[in-house]
């Protein structure tokens, strides 16, 4: 993840609590989801930016997993999500982020 | 240098070059070596130095249309123990300019083994230099014989 | 044909009033041994010594070692061509073997050809000759006599002493007999229908002076390629007469005990139809190398033989051969399996041979002989310790004060065997 | 008590910046710093990382020879046992440091190195025959594979264990033959090696033979007073401007340019694209590398028919040999169509 | 049916160009009842 963006979060999770901060990803490969749910859970697995090291434990989802979507108006998301699930392969999606989650969060929904 | 007449021979390996089942042409025999015992040979291209001096000048040859007759690493003698190489070729004056692919490959990888030899601790003992000219001449002699370079009663 | 080999098992050597066997035990009379040998007036002395395995011996200048074989029945004698007749042919009958002993011939030839053989310490391990008993030979050759005839000596008398201890065994018992049979080509059993066929490409040193092997007593160099029946190789058809560099020649011992033959044996009539071997040699030109592989693999093809093993004798020159065989064998459908040991550089980063070829892509690796070793001071010493030096694989500066040797692998006899003997070996790391 | 382990990273992993920070010169600091926490951690108090060297890849690019001297100069006052370097995963400059400065470190100060890389990493031939280099992914994704086995290597060298295989190790294979004992003799592995072979079953050979690659040479030209020449190069003279955007590195493409009409290249209308070698004297006058004005010369005093108006260009610098080789096929096949009856091949 | 879990939090959308980018994820939850941290849309080349 961006060093910028690693800052951003661990600037959120400081000022907001852990507890209330939840990460939402829109990553479009399984690998990267991981990565990503990784590094706001646990700390960033490449110990390259500020996150290394700090495992934050925050909630962390991805865009597609249930948890999400039923929270979002079905038109909405008709609208805006409909083409992408076609294309992504939510299922896999899901999975990555959904294990990283039960492995490294703290804190869920 | 022996010249010799016309031959036949068959090329039995056509590996990379096909030049055709039977080729004729004259040719001559050459011997370079830098061990002295074998100074005496007629035609022989004597030179004072060491064996990669020696392959250096097998290699122009070879790419002058030598081809080898022996091979260049006579003996089971580990390069660092060597002071001595006598390798016999022949040349073959023929139209094209045909480099023989065998014999220039042969030569780059005993190249490759004597440049990368450690030959700091070449024993220079009197009895061990006799005894490396004296291997190095033995091997030869029944190649000699074979190709009529040396006859028997010219040697013992 | 068939053999039986009649082995007893020797589990010590020790000097005795007469030269026999007796429960288990090699008793020597030396005496009796020098006298044989001084006969022939080629030598000025000769000395008799033995070395037991685990004892802090060191035996050096190496030249050969064979084992203490003699025939109890069937047509002549070992050694053919040396000690049996070379009428009639052996591999049949019965031979007696003092297995666990062997004949170790020592001698200043030309000087850096030969090898070291350590009865324990870390240069044991690389050496098969350091678990037999070994009745050690150490000549010196008479003033002004010429090299020839001086290896000759040697040779001749290690195959004489080795013949005289299992002649003086006759009548032992036995521990084991092992039964060698193999049928003629054009009769093969039912059962053996359907296995792929298999011959040995057995390949001979035979440079020159230092490099010779013989077969019958012939000079291998001079030989076309040719059969022979696995059984005839047991009873010494097969002798050294070489001192290359000691790691990987092959000793007159290895060749009796060829473990390439045993391997086949072993297989036949199970996974394989074993057909027999094909030796060929290793000479100084391209020429002769050309013609051998040719007429080898032909050979190969006349007998319908589905695959080859191929083994080699020394490096450099003799890689070329072991290549062309491969690649002639391989490209006339035959499929081989090489082993050879590597020449890769002390610290194994170079190229392992001098030639090379696609077609190879079955190779069996005997270890690389450049690495060096250290061999400590040991209490006794059987030879000439100053040929430390100039052995190959030693190098000037290797005999320490203290008596301990800094050598590659390469001087130690039968460390990279290329009949495949040991399981010393290399991988890519 | 522990062993003291130096760790050398670059500027992206101490978190000081990308590109733009490249040019960072050599830095020391005490401790641990970035990836180091997961080394540290992986050595489980066996050894500990006293400080880390922290060099820009541009910089150290750029300074190799001074880099590494003065790395070498900081390194000594904290008396390492070990060095690791990285992981430099697939970025080639990164890599080439972690190559050079584990081989300098290793060769001077004589003790332990470890990096780890990505397969196709440059770097990887050009080191992987003197250090021992763990094999790790193509990105930062590899992290957490690598340093568990970076640590355990240099863990093993630091105790003077014996190093395994390159599989048991996951170590990249150095090209080395080591000596081993195996569990049966040759001649039994040699006949069972041959049954599977001709039942068609797998087998694994003991000595790889050295890859070939040879090419059959070309029959001569027969005339060359009428032969039609052609360049190739790997050396990256193109237009000035790169127009196809022939990357300094690791190839992707090849490109194909007009010589109609010009009789001279010069710092005007060319330069090279490589960036492997210092450019100076290639941008000068980039003849040097693709020698048109002396072919247009000879051609002029009728030495060889005609030189053809077309040239391929592309950068040999980490090309993978699978690109080159396309390339080679596909420029190949357009010189025969333009009846090009020889090529002279320049590279750097 | 929304079941208000998201109702109070904090929001961190991290999309992605080449999957989904943070103006989409935020089209879809600005109604959701949760607090927008920042959203950001990364791109890979």
């Amino acid at each position: 993840m961006d060093l910028q963006n690693q800052q951003r979060v661990k600037d959120a999770a400081e000022k907001f609590g852990a507890e209330n901060v939840v990460v939402i990803l829109g990553s479009s490969d399984a690998e990267g989801a991981e990565i990503y749910a990784e590094t706001v859970a646990n700390g960033d697995p490449t110990y390259a930016g500020p996150l290394a090291g700090v495992p934050l434990g925050l909630a962390v989802y991805h865009m597609f997993e249930p948890e999400i979507k039923e929270e979002v108006d079905p038109a909405v998301w008709e609208e805006q999500m409909g083409m992408m699930e076609m294309v992504l392969d939510p299922e896999a999606l899901s999975q990555a982020v959904a294990k990283m989650r039960e492995q490294c969060s703290k804190y869920t929904l | 240098m022996i010249a010799y007449g016309e031959s036949l021979g068959g090329e039995e390996d056509r590996g990379q070059m096909d030049r055709g089942g039977i080729w004729r042409m004259s040719f001559f025999y050459e011997v370079v070596t830098n061990n002295p015992r074998l100074k005496h040979i007629a035609g022989c291209v004597y030179l004072e130095g060491c064996p990669l001096d020696v392959l250096a000048m097998l290699r122009d040859k070879v790419h002058d249309g030598y081809r080898l007759i022996s091979h260049p690493l006579t003996g089971n003698i580990p390069p660092e123990k060597r002071l001595y190489l006598t390798v016999l070729l022949a040349s073959f004056t023929s139209d094209d300019d045909f480099v023989d692919q065998e014999s220039l490959n042969l030569i780059e990888r005993a190249l490759e083994i004597y440049e990368r030899a450690d030959r700091n601790h070449i024993d220079l003992d009197p009895s061990s230099i006799e005894d490396m000219q004296f291997l190095d001449e033995q091997l030869m002699m029944p190649v000699f014989y074979q190709y009529g370079i040396l006859s028997n009663r010219e040697v013992h | 044909m068939r053999l039986e080999l009649h082995k007893v098992k020797i589990e010590d050597v020790q000097w005795g009033d007469a030269t026999e066997v007796e429960n288990n035990v090699l008793y020597i009379n030396r005496e009796e041994i020098t006298d044989m040998l001084l006969e022939d007036d080629r030598f000025e002395s000769v000395e008799v010594d033995l070395a037991r395995p685990g004892e802090r011996v060191r035996i050096v200048p190496v030249k050969d070692v064979i084992e203490p074989r003699c025939k109890i029945e069937g047509e002549g004698d070992v050694f053919p061509g040396f000690i049996g007749d070379v009428e009639g042919n052996v591999g049949r009958g019965k031979t007696l073997v003092l297995s666990g002993a062997a004949v170790v011939t020592c001698g200043k030839i030309v000087g850096f050809q030969e090898g070291i053989i350590d009865m324990s310490g870390p240069g044991a391990d690389y050496t098969p000759f350091s678990k037999t008993n070994n009745v050690v030979l150490v000549f010196t050759p008479k003033e002004g006599i010429e090299r020839h005839d001086y290896e000759a000596a040697c040779r001749v008398a290690g195959l004489k002493v080795a013949h005289f201890l299992a002649v003086n065994a006759k009548g032992t018992s036995p521990d084991e007999v092992s039964l060698y049979e193999l049928g003629e080509i054009t009769k093969r059993p039912k059962e053996l229908e359907g296995l792929p066929r298999v011959a040995y490409l057995y390949m001979l040193q035979s440079q020159g002076l230092l490099h010779d092997t013989y077969v019958y007593g012939v000079d291998a160099k001079r030989i076309l390629p040719t059969l022979i029946h696995p059984n005839e190789v047991f009873d010494g058809a097969i002798v050294s007469g070489n001192c290359v560099s000691a790691c990987d020649k092959n000793s007159t011992y290895v060749h009796q005990n060829n473990p390439v033959i045993e391997a086949l044996y072993k297989r036949h009539g199970r996974d394989i139809d074993f057909v027999g071997c094909i030796i060929t040699n290793e000479n100084v030109t391209l020429e002769d190398k050309k013609r051998s592989s040719s007429y080898a693999v032909k050979l190969a093809k006349m007998l319908g033989v589905d695959g080859l093993i191929i083994t080699e004798e020394g490096f450099g020159n003799p890689d070329t051969d072991l290549i062309m065989n491969c690649r002639k064998a391989e490209r006339a459908g035959i499929k081989t399996v090489l082993i050879t040991d590597e020449y890769a550089g002390r610290d194994g980063a170079s190229q392992s041979l001098a030639d090379a070829a696609p077609e190879a892509n079955a190779v069996v690796s005997a270890g690389n002989a450049n690495p060096t070793v250290q061999l400590p001071p040991m209490e006794k010493l059987i030879g000439f310790s100053e040929s430390a030096n100039v052995i190959a694989g030693g190098f000037s500066g290797s005999l320490k004060e203290d008596g301990s040797i800094e050598v590659e692998l390469q001087a130690i006899t039968g460390a990279t065997n290329e009949l495949g003997f040991t399981c010393f070996s290399a991988e890519t790391r | 008590m522990a062993y003291r382990v130096v760790h050398y990273i670059n500027q992206f992993f101490a978190g000081i910046g990308g590109e733009e920070r490249a040019d960072y010169p050599p830095e020391l600091r005490d401790g641990v710093v970035g990836p180091g926490q997961a080394l540290e951690a992986a050595f489980e108090k066996e050894a500990t990382i006293v400080a880390t060297v922290i060099c820009g890849d541009g910089y150290f690019a750029e300074h190799m020879d001074e880099a590494i001297n003065k790395i070498i100069e900081m390194l000594k006052e904290y008396k390492p046992d070990a060095l690791v370097a990285g992981p430099a995963f697939n970025a080639g400059r990164y890599g080439m440091a972690c190559g050079a400065i584990c081989d300098a470190v290793g060769k001077r100060l004589g003790i332990p190195v470890v990096t780890a890389m990505y397969r196709e990493n440059p770097a990887v031939e050009i080191y992987k025959k003197g250090i021992y280099i763990i094999e790790a992914a193509d990105s930062a994704r590899g992290m957490r594979d690598a340093i568990p086995k970076m640590a355990r290597l240099v863990l093993k060298q630091l105790k003077g264990e014996v190093i395994g295989s390159p599989k048991e190790e996951g170590y990249i294979e150095r090209g080395v033959r080591v000596n081993v004992f195996r569990d049966r003799i040759g001649a039994e592995r040699a006949v069972d090696m041959l049954v599977k072979k001709l039942r068609g079953e797998e087998f694994v050979s003991e000595y790889p033979m050295p890859s070939f690659d040879r090419v059959p040479p070309a029959p001569a030209i027969k005339d060359i007073k009428k032969a039609k020449i052609a360049f190739v190069t790997s050396g990256g003279i193109v237009p000035k401007g790169n127009p196809n955007r022939i990357e300094a590195s690791s190839a992707t493409k090849f490109g194909e340019y007009s010589l109609a009409g010009l009789q001279d290249l010069t710092s005007e209308t060319h330069e090279t694209a490589h960036g492997g070698y210092d450019p100076t004297y290639a941008n000068d006058d980039p003849d040097r590398v693709l020698p048109v004005d002396v072919a247009r010369e000879l051609e002029r005093e009728g030495s060889f028919g005609s030189l053809h108006d077309k040239y391929y260009a592309t950068v040999g610098n980490g090309t993978p040999v699978a690109y080159a080789k396309s390339f080679g096929e596909e420029i190949a096949k357009r010189l025969k169509n333009d009846n090009v009856d020889g090529v002279i091949l320049t590279s750097t | 049916m929304a079941k208000g879990k998201l109702v109070g939090k904090k929001l961190i959308l991290l999309g992605e160009r080449d999957g989904i980018p943070g103006p989409v994820m935020e089209a879809c939850l600005k109604d959701s009842g949760a607090d927008i941290v920042f959203s950001v849309t990364e791109c890979f080349v």
